[in-house]
């Protein structure tokens, strides 16, 4: 073969099995754009062709309150009341690491654009930032960077962002990861909008922003491992324009809610060519499409470049002829320009014309249903794999452990960053990035709606099978401790390079685990995102499959609070004993029992939910002394004199819940009750650690730290980092 | 019934909580078009809500003054007609020059989200009348551009005709003695920077917004 | 033919006010070695008019004034480029 | 006496960038009756510098590089004032 046709392949990232596939398909060889085409949508961003065989099994979480979920831009669950819910959560790895402001900021318009286009009303937003070890080279120019970059498009856009999860490890020290969710509401008596081209004669519209260079190749650029040449790919940076996503959203939800399109779709990865294709291959038909009534930023664009440009806020949309007059009177008072640029037609190709030429003639099913599958070698799971310790502060004395872990970047307050968000936009936030547990008031039922995101990287480290679940499951009894029921899950799964055997085992082990974690908490798996090839010249991140739940408490009132509120209350510790995890010498033992825990999750509920309770928390990793620490914060402090060693009060457990009562009688009959009721009295351990009350944090004969201190220590320990220029 | 007339620029975007926040009190509510002249006299109230209007672009609130929608809130202002900004809204009368001052980037270069602890100035009849002077109020905030600034001569106006509404009792934006909220100098056109639309039931985490209308 | 004048239009914050950008930038010159250094940060704004020069500075002056500049806390000034 | 130069940097989004601010001013100068223009929005640096005026561009430039300009979205431009 001819070096030039070589470097086609390289430039088009295209295999010379996917080659020979194409020619097959065709048959015959690949013309002018077509090459592009091929190259967008059978790249690994938009196809999935190594993760696809694994995802249908998501599939088995679904039960009845799912609405839609295959295929389209995300699922929609529904709560009950007419209150339905779409949400989803997405990647913007590489384009942040490049460019974090920028980077960042088109992640969050990205997954807004996937929660409109349905028709639902984006009402909060969620980060999961992965960065590396502060002292990395870069790193506090990016995390100040992608912080800024949420903060810029979120606040301006008006959507709150209510909660999000921060970690550091040197495993992301040249692979950052920033996951953002949009959630969407429908109310009583919206619509929920397809994104399948229907109808022959019917008019295919272009709205948004005008077509421009930025992005072209983006989407094959983003399924591909960084090198030094990365640096060189910098022309792709895309340029996000919140405002101008404001007016699109509330232009189409607009011509969505008055019944004016047929079907509608977001020009994400790839632009115009997967939008237009995968509308096609959906709904059976054909386009016809003229590239050169696209509106430009830039005339002296090429078609491929049109095909391939990934300009921001730009949407496509199938309407009836007689319905354009009306469609583009609403976006003209936007100020936005709706451009007729095709139409349907029954013949299932999609034909794209430049002026009169024909440039070519596609069966879509050809770009989207047969784009290759791959079977990447993998190892099923087994374990326990690996012997990690959890922790990172290496003190052993008890008061400095806790000092050190409350500045560390792992445990110190993400204020800071959270402090750069606007959480109350919508007035819909009952509890935002300040509380544990992100609660929005629904305006129709008056219930509040749950939001939380999770995946503990240290534990994917251990093992990933536990990891995985473990990324469903913590986020749920965060939610359980304060009353509310996870309802439904959607996944980001970054993952290393697929080709790697030993890292396409951890993928398949993740998704292989969430769907046995959802299944068991009746939280369906609605919609999701793979990642893959977040490896830096040969070195992978932690295997990170990030997850999003939502969930419902049956109303905004007395729900219990992260701290201390009041002197003289009881703090009680459960803990479900089934897997201890961390320090010490029990490092890593026993499997989960996931019925169990089931059990576990309901008994918090009805806990979280009783009233009984002032306040509750979720252990996390630190031990129990750090998180009493963290629940002493408000300034109200505790006295525990239990004969407890050092290690009993730093070591960590998976499960274990800190809850805060004024009615102790009531509270162990309800909790004896209800362990009964789930069968797992066995399986718990039940303290009564203390008092709450005074200035200080006091622990058996070991600590005593008053609480001022402990305050400035975790709110100092990150601040530095979010003050640059 | 009170009439209350809500300004719509492209960009606002917390112009359907005060909306909400209208109706709960009990008083119609109404959208007003940036492009748009209205008839001033159909409306007993307007207020300015908060956002971005035209993206903030150029200077917070610069763009937004210029559109045709404000030319008749200027009328209806100037009747003596109660004008109540919100954030944006308060940027965007400051640059109307409804408001004397101007409201730059915070200090700290960043957007601050949070809870905000307030003192009463000056009372105001028009707007939360049953707050009493030295009385002190929480309320979110969430802005990038809210420090106040006022040259010397006019922040001396400012004070002696009794032009400050509402004051930092923390003072995190760097605005100029503190100032929040002021308001012009016959009183009828006010504007803060928190938003009393975010905390009006208890659920929202304090309700000291509620009888800000 | 149509003619055309671009018009640069350089807006700068009054020494009064508080820069707060130039003094973030100042202090990250110091901390490289540079603690004489001063700085202060403001906008430039650059017009393509379709008139001719002696028109487009008329035009430039009136969007300054109007729309790009707050005389209360910037200046600003005009020159063909 | 100290040496003195005073440098401006003038930062300008590059040409293929979409400039966000360019554009929504470009539509007010639309809606008001001002001047049709098309506009692109840039910041502009007012370096003080205690260095002699050649000593002062390179170091100019260093500062731009480094610290004003982001070389995937901006080009600068160094001019002594
Ligand atoms: N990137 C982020 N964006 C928004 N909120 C965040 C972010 N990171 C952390 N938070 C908020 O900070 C709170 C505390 O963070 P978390 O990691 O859960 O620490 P802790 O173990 O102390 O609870 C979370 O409940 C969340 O709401
Ligand atoms: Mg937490």
């Amino acid at each position: 073969m001819s070096l030039d046709f070589q470097q086609k392949l390289k430039h088009y990232r295209i295999s010379e099995s996917e080659y020979q596939k194409i020619c097959e398909l065709l048959g015959r060889e690949p013309r002018s754009v077509e090459w592009a085409l091929f190259s967008a949508l059978w790249s690994e961003h938009c196809s999935y062709k190594s993760s696809r065989a694994h995802l249908k099994k998501f599939a088995q979480t679904i039960n009845p309150t799912v609405l839609n979920a295959a295929g389209e831009n995300a699922g929609v669950v529904d709560l009950g009341f007419g209150e339905r819910i779409a949400f989803k959560m997405e990647s913007h790895n590489h384009p942040s690491f490049i460019e974090p402001y920028q980077g960042a900021a088109t992640g969050v318009g990205g997954i807004l654009r996937d929660i409109f286009t349905m028709g639902a009303r984006p009402v909060a937003i969620a980060d999961y930032l992965c960065f590396g070890e502060t002292e990395a080279a870069r790193m506090p120019a990016l995390m100040d960077g992608v912080v800024r970059g949420i903060s810029g498009y979120g606040n301006c856009v008006g959507v709150p962002t209510v909660t999000g999860q921060t970690n550091f490890d040197s495993s992301y020290n040249q692979n950052i990861l920033v996951n953002a969710m949009a959630v969407g509401l429908f109310r009583p008596n919206d619509r929920i909008a397809l994104s399948s081209a229907k109808g022959v004669g019917n008019l295919v519209v272009y709205v948004g922003a005008k077509t421009g260079k930025d992005g072209v190749h983006g989407a094959a650029m983003a399924s591909e491992s960084f090198d030094e040449n990365s640096e060189a790919k910098k022309p792709n940076v895309q340029i996000g324009d919140p405002y101008f996503e404001k007016l699109l959203i509330e232009s189409c939800l607009q011509v969505i809610q008055e019944g004016l399109v047929v079907s509608i779709q977001d020009m994400g990865a790839a632009g115009l060519t997967s939008s237009s294709f995968e509308m096609a291959s959906k709904g059976q038909v054909g386009l016809d499409l003229h590239l050169d009534q696209v509106p430009l930023r830039d005339s002296s664009m090429t078609p491929e470049e049109i095909l391939l440009s990934e300009s921001q806020e730009r949407m496509l949309l199938i309407c009836e002829p007689s319905k354009l007059e009306k469609i583009k009177a609403h976006f003209s008072r936007w100020g936005l320009d709706a451009s007729p640029i095709g139409t349907v037609q029954s013949e299932r190709r999609v034909r794209l014309y430049w002026k009169t030429e024909l440039l070519t003639e596609l069966d879509p099913d050809l770009l989207v249903e047969n784009a290759p599958i791959y079977q990447r070698e993998f190892k099923a799971w087994s374990f326990p794999r690996k012997k990690e310790k959890i922790q990172k502060v290496k003190s052993k004395n008890l008061p400095n452990h806790l000092m050190e872990a409350l500045e560390s970047s792992d445990h110190a307050s993400r204020k800071p960053i959270y402090r750069q968000y606007d959480q109350r936009v919508g007035a819909m936030t009952a509890q935002g990035s300040d509380h544990d547990l992100a609660i929005l008031r629904l305006p129709d039922s008056g219930r509040g709606l749950a939001v939380a995101v999770g995946c503990r990287p240290s534990l994917m480290k251990v093992d990933a099978y536990l990891g995985a679940l473990d990324a469903v499951i913590y986020p749920s009894l965060q939610m359980a401790v304060k009353g509310a029921k996870a309802c439904a899950v959607t996944d980001c799964l970054n993952f290393g390079n697929p080709e790697k055997p030993e890292i396409m085992s951890e993928f398949v082990a993740s998704v292989e685990a969430i769907t046995e974690a959802s299944k068991i908490l009746h939280a369906p798996v609605i919609s999701g995102n793979v990642s893959f090839y977040n490896e830096t010249k040969g070195v992978n991140i932690t295997s990170t499959p990030a997850t999003g739940l939502i969930g419902i408490r049956q109303d905004v009132e007395r729900i219990p609070s992260d701290l201390f509120e009041n002197e003289g209350d009881s703090v009680f510790c459960l803990s479900f004993q089934a897997v201890q995890v961390g320090l010490s010498e029990r490092e890593f033992s026993g499997q989960l029992n996931l019925e169990k825990v089931a059990g576990f999750q309901k008994v918090l509920m009805s806990l979280g939910s009783s009233g009984l309770l002032k306040a509750s928390q979720m252990v996390g990793f630190g031990g129990l002394g750090l998180a009493l620490a963290k629940m002493s914060l408000k300034g109200v402090g505790f006295e525990s004199d239990l004969s407890w060693s050092e290690d009993d009060w730093s070591e960590d457990q998976l499960y274990r819940a800190l809850l805060v009562t004024d009615r102790v009688q009531d509270f162990e009959l309800l909790l004896e009750r209800e362990l009964q009721a789930a069968g797992i009295e066995e399986d718990c351990e039940f303290h009564e650690l203390g008092l709450t009350g005074g200035s200080q944090l006091k622990l058996g004969s070991w600590v005593q730290i008053s609480v001022e201190h402990l305050k400035s220590q975790h709110q100092n320990g990150l601040k530095n980092y979010f003050e640059g220029v | 019934m009170t009439k209350v007339g809500v300004l719509r620029f492209p960009g606002t975007n917390c112009d359907r909580d005060v909306f909400s926040w209208v109706e709960a009190r009990g008083f119609e509510a109404e959208y007003l078009w940036h492009l748009d002249l209205f008839e001033e006299k159909k409306y007993d109230l307007l207020v300015v809500p908060g956002g971005f209007s035209y993206g903030d672009y150029l200077r917070s609130g610069a763009l937004a003054a210029l559109s045709p929608a404000m030319k008749s809130l200027r009328r209806f202002a100037s009747a003596g007609g109660p004008v109540l900004g919100i954030c944006n809204g308060f940027q965007i009368l400051c640059e109307s020059h409804l408001l004397p001052g101007a409201l730059v980037k915070n200090e700290g270069r960043r957007f601050v989200d949070d809870w905000s602890e307030l003192e009463v100035v000056n009372e105001n009849s028009k707007f939360g009348a049953q707050f009493k002077k030295g009385q002190h109020l929480k309320l979110p905030i969430a802005h990038g551009d809210g420090r106040f600034y006022a040259p010397a001569d006019e922040l001396k106006k400012i004070y002696d005709q009794n032009q400050v509404w509402l004051r930092y009792v923390n003072n995190h934006n760097g605005s100029l003695g503190g100032i929040a909220g002021i308001m012009n100098e016959k009183k009828n056109v006010a504007a803060l920077m928190p938003h009393p639309e975010r905390a009006i039931y208890p659920w929202m985490g304090g309700q000291d917004g509620w009888g800000f209308l | 033919m149509a003619e055309r004048t671009r018009i640069g239009v350089k807006i700068m914050p009054r020494e009064v006010i508080l820069d707060t950008q130039g003094r973030a930038i100042e202090q990250t010159l110091k901390l490289n070695g540079l603690p004489e250094a001063s700085c202060r940060v403001g906008r430039f704004v650059e017009l393509d008019l379709q008139v001719s020069s002696e028109k487009a500075k008329v035009q430039a002056e009136e969007i300054a004034n109007k729309l790009l500049c707050n005389p209360l806390i910037e200046t600003f000034e005009i020159k063909e480029l």
